[in-house]
């Protein structure tokens, strides 16, 4: 007994960790308006919780938004950092609240507010979400027609949207590995749910939710035990202690080489590179169109970012050893998806084949590893990236957002036939899906050109030269299947009475016009963000 | 007042341009304005050579500088013209023919809804050609020289809905492009060697410079001179631009454009001085060409071709004499211009035949016409006199000098001279007897007449001309006034004395006409043309313009026409096959790729465990390395 | 102590085969969750070796994150037996090239 | 900010044409929107003429402001010489396009307003690549200048229009994108020495090593042989030519291809003088093959348009050999070869077109005796086709005598085979003629009508040109002359002097009479 208290007041008492709340409030409000929508989503009456739904997750973004705004620019720079970098680890050093963490959040949130909108078009349907009224109905069922009666409708997607997005944000952000893979699945899971949760052709939405998951958990481990490993080698989740261990690294060469190429394969599935591209098509075709468009652009946001910060930081010490084999997966990547999109006849599937192409664009300009110098202001690997997720995530969210709109009896008409004659149709959306066309390509006047031109050039300041040109001529292979379905759109007469063309609103046409004005605006007068992104600076250790 | 030179030049061209734009009202007397402008720039020419002939010698070389042309770099050329010795008489018989023909074609053209044009082109001609003469720069020269060339085409296809006459004409252009390829050349060795193309400068500058490069440019210009004058190798075209009317016939293709080869040479003097080896190739051109034009005359039946071969053989006289150097270029000139009255008077007195003969150019459809066209037969007849030269007649005395100078180069050179005079009047003899002699062999549509006054005149002017063309020779005049330009040349004695020269080329020429009395005097001429088999050898060779056409399609026409086959095949199979077969690789690789794709998620999830090996395999494999 | 490790790797690439040779998706996943406790050992292992505690932690995380991934798993897997009367993953191969 | 009003109006006007309602037929109201633009533009461009002062060499009107910080890319704009003589090729060519464009049958009758929108984007910015001093500002305008005509050919050809257009785009871009690596190389090295820039003036400073320069010159010559059509990477233009309107072809051929010949001169000879010298051997034969190629081609053809467009692989050719051959005489032939070039290539194509859309053939077999019945339109097609075989006193003739004799005096054969040139354009040209105007008229040109004024009056101007410069072409060589002597003291090679000068006014002063 006494013993027994005795050990209890020998017990050491825990130190409460401290929380940098200030800097961590937007996760928060977005972790908070996620919970907020569960508490509604049990008791809020039915017939308007869906507008209600809508709000708080359009609110909470905003608000995470205007926070992200203003941490970011009271990010104090680093002393003695041996090149230019803002922020400071937080949270115990769980997280690094850094210039380029920051960042992503900011366009993080941006793509989910666009996505929201999407989520929330309701006009499209007679009224009803993009989403199926109850998921547990088996496709074509008595419950499912009875359920589309009633006019049923799952709110829960705004809620999981948010859940993913706060996986993301700590995605982004996370400085040590455990964060790493929790923020994974977080960021994972309800995206599964969410891909199959469309409202037409169900079975393949469920069969993409399925591989999607399936895939999914099967990287995860693989990434975890890279996780393992590298605990193993160097005894800490940290990147900065993983840093150290890297640096001045002695023996067993071989197991830091295998947990980073473990490591390396999560990250690179999350990203769509070869050989760990094959559910992205699938998956893109499969899940509801907003979700896609969620899905292609945070995904590939966080994710890269989360590739940056561990190869960057933790890696960096050993990265002779793994250029090679990024470079030579860039090339692939870039390779494969340029040259499959060009046989593709599903618009959705093509845009798949294209975000593969587009992650070994972002690989070749990571491969350069150029961190930049205090002195020079050139253009670093980090900057480069950030800029062009931006503008490929913006541009891809407008893109499906098109997809969205050209529909026929059965729901989205996504085969690539059924378009033509569209610019005929309604020029105004064809123009805009061209000009999202033209910004993949990278022609100038565009963002998507300036984005190529940044991450070509932190190649070639990381000594890559050769792969810089390989890059511009993948992407004049990759320019054809763009200018292909221009053709198709405007050149070509339409088959039959051709696409019926869906008449949105505001949100759907609003999320257009924002892509539109973001992809041209990036494209004549790219300064301001590249300023920002410029200013973020490198990772904080 | 020779500011002013550039009038000569200005006046026609003005008159030509506007009656091209001036449009359907000026048909009323368009071709009026033509003659008269024309008649304008002959008059001013004489007043310019007058007053050249007042002047003493120094100062009859009159130089205008009118605008700066080209001034790019390093290249200069000036819009200049020089009126001197030469171009003074070359200004007068191209505008005093010139408008003899123009007058002469108010009455051949009369019945032509297009003689408006017909008219604006003779002025174009007539501007150009005197640009090429007045010329004080070589490529100012090149300007008049492609102008006639022009002019030239648009003469002989005038009657484009004739499918012979427009290929004629593109025949003509083409082959001068030979020509004129060699004239480029040189003019841009000039510009290398001496850094101008000035005339003077070049052939003041030219014994500087090494032998080599007088010889290059003497054979360019040649080449040159040979596709405007129709020489040897070139000579193809000039019997197909027979399509053209026959004041053009007249006034292009044997008065004045050909004859620009020999203005060439001659005025290039400075050049072929300093290069023997070029001189010879001159003579040895000239000499076959003299042959050859004789033996085409010879075998001819279309009146106008007999005519056209005996042109060639002529400037082949002209340019073996301008290939004899200052002993020659004097005497050049003067059997140019004594060749032009009466190859030009015959010319159109063959018009004023066709004339009366519902424009037949069959010689074996003539015959007899001495009664019916009284005039014509005159005029044609001192023509005739002329060419073949007996004396009095200017032929004569032009001819005879270049003989004996020929002599004075080379027996044998002479030889073949003298042996062209008797050809030439052999020729010229059947061609008198099978037109105005033996009896009449006409279809019966035809009513000979004799032409207009508007035409005979011409022919009278002309005919006198070449009666008392010789003048020119009193007393060396013609040597003497061009001696400022082409240098000076102690006449070397022959091993005869002239005089005995003079009489066996007379004998030569009576020869030549017995002949041709003896064998188309005695039996009646075949009104139809004997086929190939049943004449001889020679005759043959001669109606087929000894092969030419037949030589250049073999060695230039049919491979080029091969070779661009090859290179539109080449172009779409090769070059753009190529290309194309690039694109549908990539379009099967994109095939190929995309059949992993199965859509079964274990063969998805092996894809995914072969990259995790590959990727560690590949990490440990670059460390170990 | 590297027998713990060799274990857990025996264990990671037994469930990696199963993964990779099963059909039905509930094995699949299941094999999957192999894998992840294959992972723990590993962690628990290293953990006692490097001689700290953030291994046994991390185990914990894993532990809780794997039962969220079978809620998320389980309820697709049986959405899309609802509807296809079997849990074939093979049969769910609509979506290809 | 005189150059960024020029460049800006053409494109105000196509924004305006955009938002013009789309009217059906007769459409007036967008043709003479367009058409007045494009006039205005051409006074404009007489104006930046005015101002600019002829005899004083280097770039003149400048205007720089600080566009992307970080890439050192400035808006910067200025005019020398060449520059100013292209653009006003550009805004002399564009209204005469838009009038002869009017009678142009399009596919869908209600896209008139992106036709000439599309043509006026062109011309804005093809004025924006000639005036443009920062290498960015350049490679931007430079591809965009691709979209327009994409949709051009696209839009508003013939049959086969989407393929030629996909070619052309494909095979412009290729190169471009080549071009983009090397501006890429191009800002890393200058960032490396400093701050970056993208500046002509701060460019000509980096001091590459051997091989960095040779690379870089090559990815910018690719994207400019692509665009001027080099032997063999011509492919492309007849397919282009052969389905877009005439309009189109001239725009594609007469201005924006001459970008490429342009940029050979501004900047790989400005950027890369050294590299420029190493290849040029490579780059003199090409060209002399593509002058022998594109002609024998030509001559070839049975398509009216696709024999224009082998013309002008032949003509490029010559552009090409001039700029290669670094004299100033052949580098003053190119740049005035350039211009002369885009007139007569305007007015062959021009013609040819209204005869094709009378005849409904672009086939030669199918033409025959149309001079009859049209006159004063084979009497254009003559003179246009006289100055594309460089007829003396026709313009193109004192352009291509220049060019060749200033590549005389570097390099013998290289002259002596480009000039066999002449004679085969001879050819192209005549036997063009011969089959479609002279002879008897062959049975289905019955319906072929003589020119209408509209048509008169968008052809004169560029015959009076062609004629008025083949006699008077100082106005431009004055222009052109100071540019191109700095062209040639920056490549550092001086003209090959003459071996036995003749000391001129010594033998002008005897040329006074004296003999």
């Amino acid at each position: 007994m006494i013993a027994t208290f005795a050990t209890a007041t020998d017990l050491p008492d825990i130190a409460a960790p401290d929380i940098e709340y200030a800097l961590l409030a937007p996760i928060f409000i977005i972790a908070g308006a996620a919970v907020l929508g569960v508490i509604v989503e049990a008791f809020w009456p039915r017939s308007s919780r869906f507008l209600v739904q809508t709000g708080i997750a359009v609110v909470g973004i905003i608000a995470a938004f205007i926070d992200t705004v203003w941490v970011f620019q009271d990010l104090d720079p680093v002393k003695d950092a041996s090149h230019l970098a803002r922020g400071k680890i937080a949270a115990e050093g769980a997280l690094a609240i850094d210039g380029p963490g920051v960042f992503a959040w900011g366009i993080l949130l941006i793509f989910g507010l666009l996505s929201m909108l999407l989520f929330a078009e309701r006009r499209l349907e007679g009224g009803l979400s993009g989403f199926t009224g109850r998921a547990a109905d088996a496709p074509g069922s008595a419950a499912e027609v009875e359920a589309i009666k009633h006019r049923v409708e799952h709110t829960e997607v705004f809620p999981l949207a948010l859940f993913a997005l706060v996986g993301m944000m700590l995605f982004a952000t996370s400085n040590d590995l455990l964060t790493m893979f929790v923020a994974l699945e977080v960021l994972s899971l309800p995206l599964y749910l969410l891909c199959g949760l469309a409202r037409r052709r169900r079975l393949m939405s469920q069969e993409a939710a399925l591989k999607y998951f399936l895939l999914g958990a099967f990287s995860s481990v693989f990434f975890l035990y890279g996780i393992a490993l590298t605990y193993g080698y160097s005894g800490s989740f940290r990147l900065s202690d993983i840093d150290v261990a890297v640096t001045n690294r002695s023996d067993s060469e071989n197991m830091l080489l295998a947990a980073t190429a473990l490591i390396a394969v999560g990250l690179l599935f999350k990203i769509g590179a070869v050989p760990f591209h094959t559910w992205t098509p699938d998956v893109y075709q499969g899940a509801p169109t907003p979700v896609t468009a969620f899905m292609a652009a945070g995904t590939k946001a966080a994710a890269f970012l989360a590739l940056l910060r561990v190869f960057f930081v933790a890696f960096g010490g050993s990265s002779w050893d793994w250029r090679p084999t990024i470079v030579a997966v860039a090339i692939i990547t870039m390779f494969l998806g340029a040259v499959v999109s060009i046989s593709q006849t599903d618009v959705k599937r093509m845009l798949a084949y294209s975000s593969i192409a587009h992650a070994g664009f972002l690989l070749v300009g990571f491969t350069g590893a150029y961190i930049g110098s205090s002195d020079s202001s050139r253009v670093t690997s980090t900057s480069s990236i950030l800029f062009y997720l931006t503008v490929y995530g913006v541009s891809s969210i407008g893109a499906f957002a098109v997809v969205t709109l050209v529909r026929d009896s059965g729901g989205e008409t996504t085969h690539l036939s059924k378009w033509a004659g569209l610019g005929k149709k309604s020029p105004l959306l064809a123009g805009s899906f061209a000009l999202f066309m033209l910004s993949f390509a990278g022609i100038p006047l565009t963002g998507g050109f300036i984005g190529k031109w940044t991450v070509f050039s932190a190649a070639w300041s990381g000594g890559f030269w050769w792969l810089v040109v390989i890059g511009v001529l993948v992407s004049a292979l990759a320019a054809y299947f763009y200018v292909r379905v221009i053709v198709l759109m405007f050149f070509t007469d339409p088959v039959g009475e051709g696409p019926t063309v869906a008449a949105p609103s505001i949100m759907t046409t609003g999320v257009i016009a924002v892509a539109v004005i973001v992809t041209l605006g990036l494209g004549i007068i790219p300064g301001p963000v590249l300023d920002l992104a410029q200013h973020a600076g490198a990772f904080v250790r | 007042m020779f500011d002013l030179q550039w009038l000569l030049i200005a006046i026609p061209l003005a008159s030509g341009l506007g009656l091209l734009v001036w449009g359907k009202e000026g048909d009323r007397f368009g071709h009026l304005i033509g003659t008269v402008a024309s008649a304008l720039s002959f008059l001013f020419g004489v007043v310019l050579f007058a007053s050249l002939l007042g002047k003493d010698g120094e100062d009859r070389s009159q130089s205008t500088k009118l605008f700066t042309w080209i001034d790019a770099g390093s290249f200069h050329v000036d819009m200049g013209f020089t009126f001197d010795q030469l171009s003074g008489l070359f200004v007068l018989l191209i505008t005093g023919v010139g408008t003899l023909i123009h007058v002469y074609s108010i009455g051949y053209m009369a019945h032509d809804e297009r003689r408006r044009r017909f008219f604006a082109f003779l002025n174009i001609f007539i501007a150009a050609m005197l640009t090429l003469v007045l010329a004080s720069d070589y490529l100012v020269l090149f300007l008049g020289w492609e102008g006639v060339g022009l002019a030239s085409y648009l003469l002989i296809g005038f009657w484009q809905h004739k499918d012979s006459a427009a290929a004629a004409a593109k025949k003509a252009f083409v082959v001068n492009r030979v020509g004129d390829l060699g004239m480029a050349l040189g003019i841009m060795l000039m510009f290398t060697e001496f850094g101008t193309s000035s005339i003077h400068a070049v052939n003041g500058a030219i014994t500087g410079a090494s032998g080599s490069v007088a010889t290059a440019l003497g054979l360019l210009l040649l080449l040159g001179a040979c596709g405007k004058s129709a020489q040897v190798p070139l000579q193809s075209w000039l019997l197909d631009a027979m399509e053209g009317p026959t004041p053009v016939s007249a006034l292009i293709h044997a008065a004045t454009m050909v004859t620009a080869g020999v203005y060439l040479v001659v005025r290039s003097n400075g050049i072929f001085d300093a290069s023997e080896a070029a001189r010879t190739a001159v003579i040895v051109v000239g000499l076959v060409t003299l042959l050859a034009g004789a033996w085409i005359g010879c075998a001819k039946d279309d009146i106008k071709k007999a005519l056209a071969g005996s042109t060639m053989s002529q400037i082949g006289y002209m340019m073996l004499a301008a290939g004899l150097g200052p002993a020659g270029y004097a005497f050049a000139i003067f059997h140019l211009i004594t060749h032009g009255f009466f190859k030009a008077n015959m010319f159109l007195g063959a018009g004023s035949v066709m004339h009366g003969m519902n424009d037949d150019v069959e010689m074996r459809h003539y015959g007899g016409l001495r009664t019916f066209m009284p005039i014509t037969f005159a005029t044609f007849g001192l023509g005739y006199l002329a060419i073949i030269g007996v004396p009095p007649f200017a032929g004569f005395w032009s001819k005879d000098k270049i003989i004996e100078a020929a002599f004075g180069q080379n027996v044998w050179v002479g030889l073949g001279a003298l042996l062209g005079a008797g050809v030439t009047a052999f020729y010229m003899t059947r061609l008198m007897i099978m037109t105005f002699f033996s009896e009449k062999r006409w279809r019966e549509e035809v009513h000979p007449h004799e032409s207009p006054r508007v035409m005979t005149w011409p022919l009278i002017g002309l005919a006198a001309l070449s009666a008392v063309g010789g003048i020119l020779l009193v007393s060396d005049w013609i040597s003497e006034w061009l001696e400022p330009i082409t240098g000076h040349a102690e006449h070397e004695e022959l091993a005869i004395p002239a005089i005995v020269l003079t009489l066996i080329i007379t004998v030569v020429v009576l020869i030549g006409v017995a002949a041709a009395v003896f064998f188309y005097n005695r039996e009646p001429i075949a009104a139809e043309t004997p086929a190939d088999s049943s004449v001889s050898i020679f005759a043959r060779a001669g109606r087929h313009e000894l092969y030419g056409n037949e030589l250049n399609d073999a060695v230039v026409v049919r491979p080029t026409r091969h070779l661009t086959r090859f290179l539109v095949w080449f172009d779409g199979k090769g070059v753009d096959g190529f290309v194309t077969g690039v694109a549908d690789r990539l379009g099967d690789t994109s095939q190929f790729l995309r059949k992993p794709q199965t859509g079964y998620v274990r063969s998805y999830a092996l894809t995914m465990f072969g990259g995790v090996a590959v990727l560690v395999l590949a990490l440990l494999a670059v460390t170990l390395a | 102590m590297n027998e713990y490790i060799t274990l857990s790797l025996i264990l990671f690439t037994i469930g990696c085969v199963g993964v990779l040779v099963r059909r039905n998706a509930i094995v699949v996943f299941m094999c999957i969750e192999l894998m992840l406790n294959a992972t723990n050992l590993a962690f628990v292992s290293f953990s006692r070796q490097n001689g700290n505690l953030d291994g046994q932690v991390a185990a914990f995380f894993v532990m809780v994150v794997a039962a969220a991934e079978v809620v998320v798993g389980l309820s697709i897997i049986v959405s899309i037996y609802r509807a296809r009367r079997s849990a074939s993953v093979d049969e769910a191969s609509l979506l290809k090239s | 900010m005189i150059l960024s009003i020029l460049a800006a109006t053409p494109i105000a006007g196509a924004l305006l044409l955009a938002l013009l309602p789309r009217e059906a037929a007769p459409h007036h109201r967008a043709k003479y929107v367009a058409l007045g633009v494009s006039l205005i533009t051409l006074v404009l461009s007489l104006v930046v003429m005015a101002k600019f002062d002829q005899d004083a060499g280097g770039y003149q009107l400048t205007e720089k402001h600080e566009w992307i910080k970080v890439f050192g890319a400035y808006y910067s704009l200025g005019v020398n010489g060449i520059g100013i003589t292209l653009i006003l090729l550009t805004t002399i060519l564009t209204p005469i396009v838009i009038l002869a464009a009017f009678g142009d049958r399009l596919p869908d009758p209600k896209s008139t307003n992106a036709y000439f929108a599309w043509m006026l984007a062109v011309e804005g910015l093809a004025i924006g690549a000639f005036a443009a001093t920062d290498a960015f500002l350049f490679y931007v305008l430079f591809e965009a200048t691709l979209i327009p005509l994409y949709f051009l050919i696209g839009s508003f050809g013939g049959p086969n229009r989407s393929y030629a257009a996909v070619k052309f785009l494909i095979y412009n871009l290729v190169g471009g994108l080549l071009m983009l690596a090397s501006i890429v190389g191009l800002y890393v090295i200058s960032a490396r020495q400093g701050d970056a820039s993208f500046l002509l003036s701060d460019l000509q400073n980096l001091d590459f090593s051997t091989n960095t320069e040779r690379l870089l010159f090559l990815g910018f010559m690719a994207a400019f042989a692509i665009k001027a059509p080099l032997w063999p990477l011509h492919t492309w233009l007849p397919d282009a030519a052969g389905q877009a309107t005439p309009g189109t072809s001239v725009l594609m051929v007469s201005v924006i291809d001459k970008i490429g010949t342009f940029g050979m001169i501004r900047w790989c000879l400005g950027l890369f003088p050294g590299a420029s010298d190493w290849a040029s051997p490579v780059v003199i034969v090409l060209a002399v093959i593509s002058i022998l190629y594109g002609a024998l081609l030509a001559v070839g053809q049975d398509d009216i348009r696709r024999l224009i467009a082998f013309t002008s692989v032949s003509h490029f050719g010559f552009i090409i050999l001039g700029i290669f051959a670094f004299t100033t005489t052949s580098l003053a032939g190119s740049t005035l070869y350039m211009f002369n070039h885009g007139l007569s290539t305007a007015a062959l194509f021009l013609v040819t077109g209204m005869m094709i859309a009378r005849r409904g053939s672009a086939r030669i077999s199918d033409f025959g005796g149309v001079q009859k019945i049209a006159p004063i339109m084979s009497g254009v097609l003559l003179v246009a086709g006289l100055s594309s075989l460089s007829l003396p006193g026709l313009a193109p003739f004192i352009s291509e005598f220049l060019v060749l004799a200033g590549t005389f005096t570097r390099s013998i054969p290289a002259a002596a085979f480009a000039t066999l040139g002449i004679v085969l354009a001879a050819l192209y040209i005549l036997i063009m003629y011969q089959r479609v105007m002279t002879g008897p008229l062959k049975p289905g040109n019955e319906g072929v009508s003589d020119l209408d004024h509209r048509e008169m009056a968008s052809l004169t101007p560029a015959i009076i040109l062609i004629v008025g410069l083949g006699f008077f072409p100082q106005p431009l060589l004055n222009v052109i002359n100071p540019a191109i002597d700095d062209v040639i003291s920056h490549v550092g090679k001086g003209d090959p002097a003459p071996k036995t000068p003749v000391n001129i006014d010594d033998s002008a002063a005897q040329e006074g009479g004296h003999e």
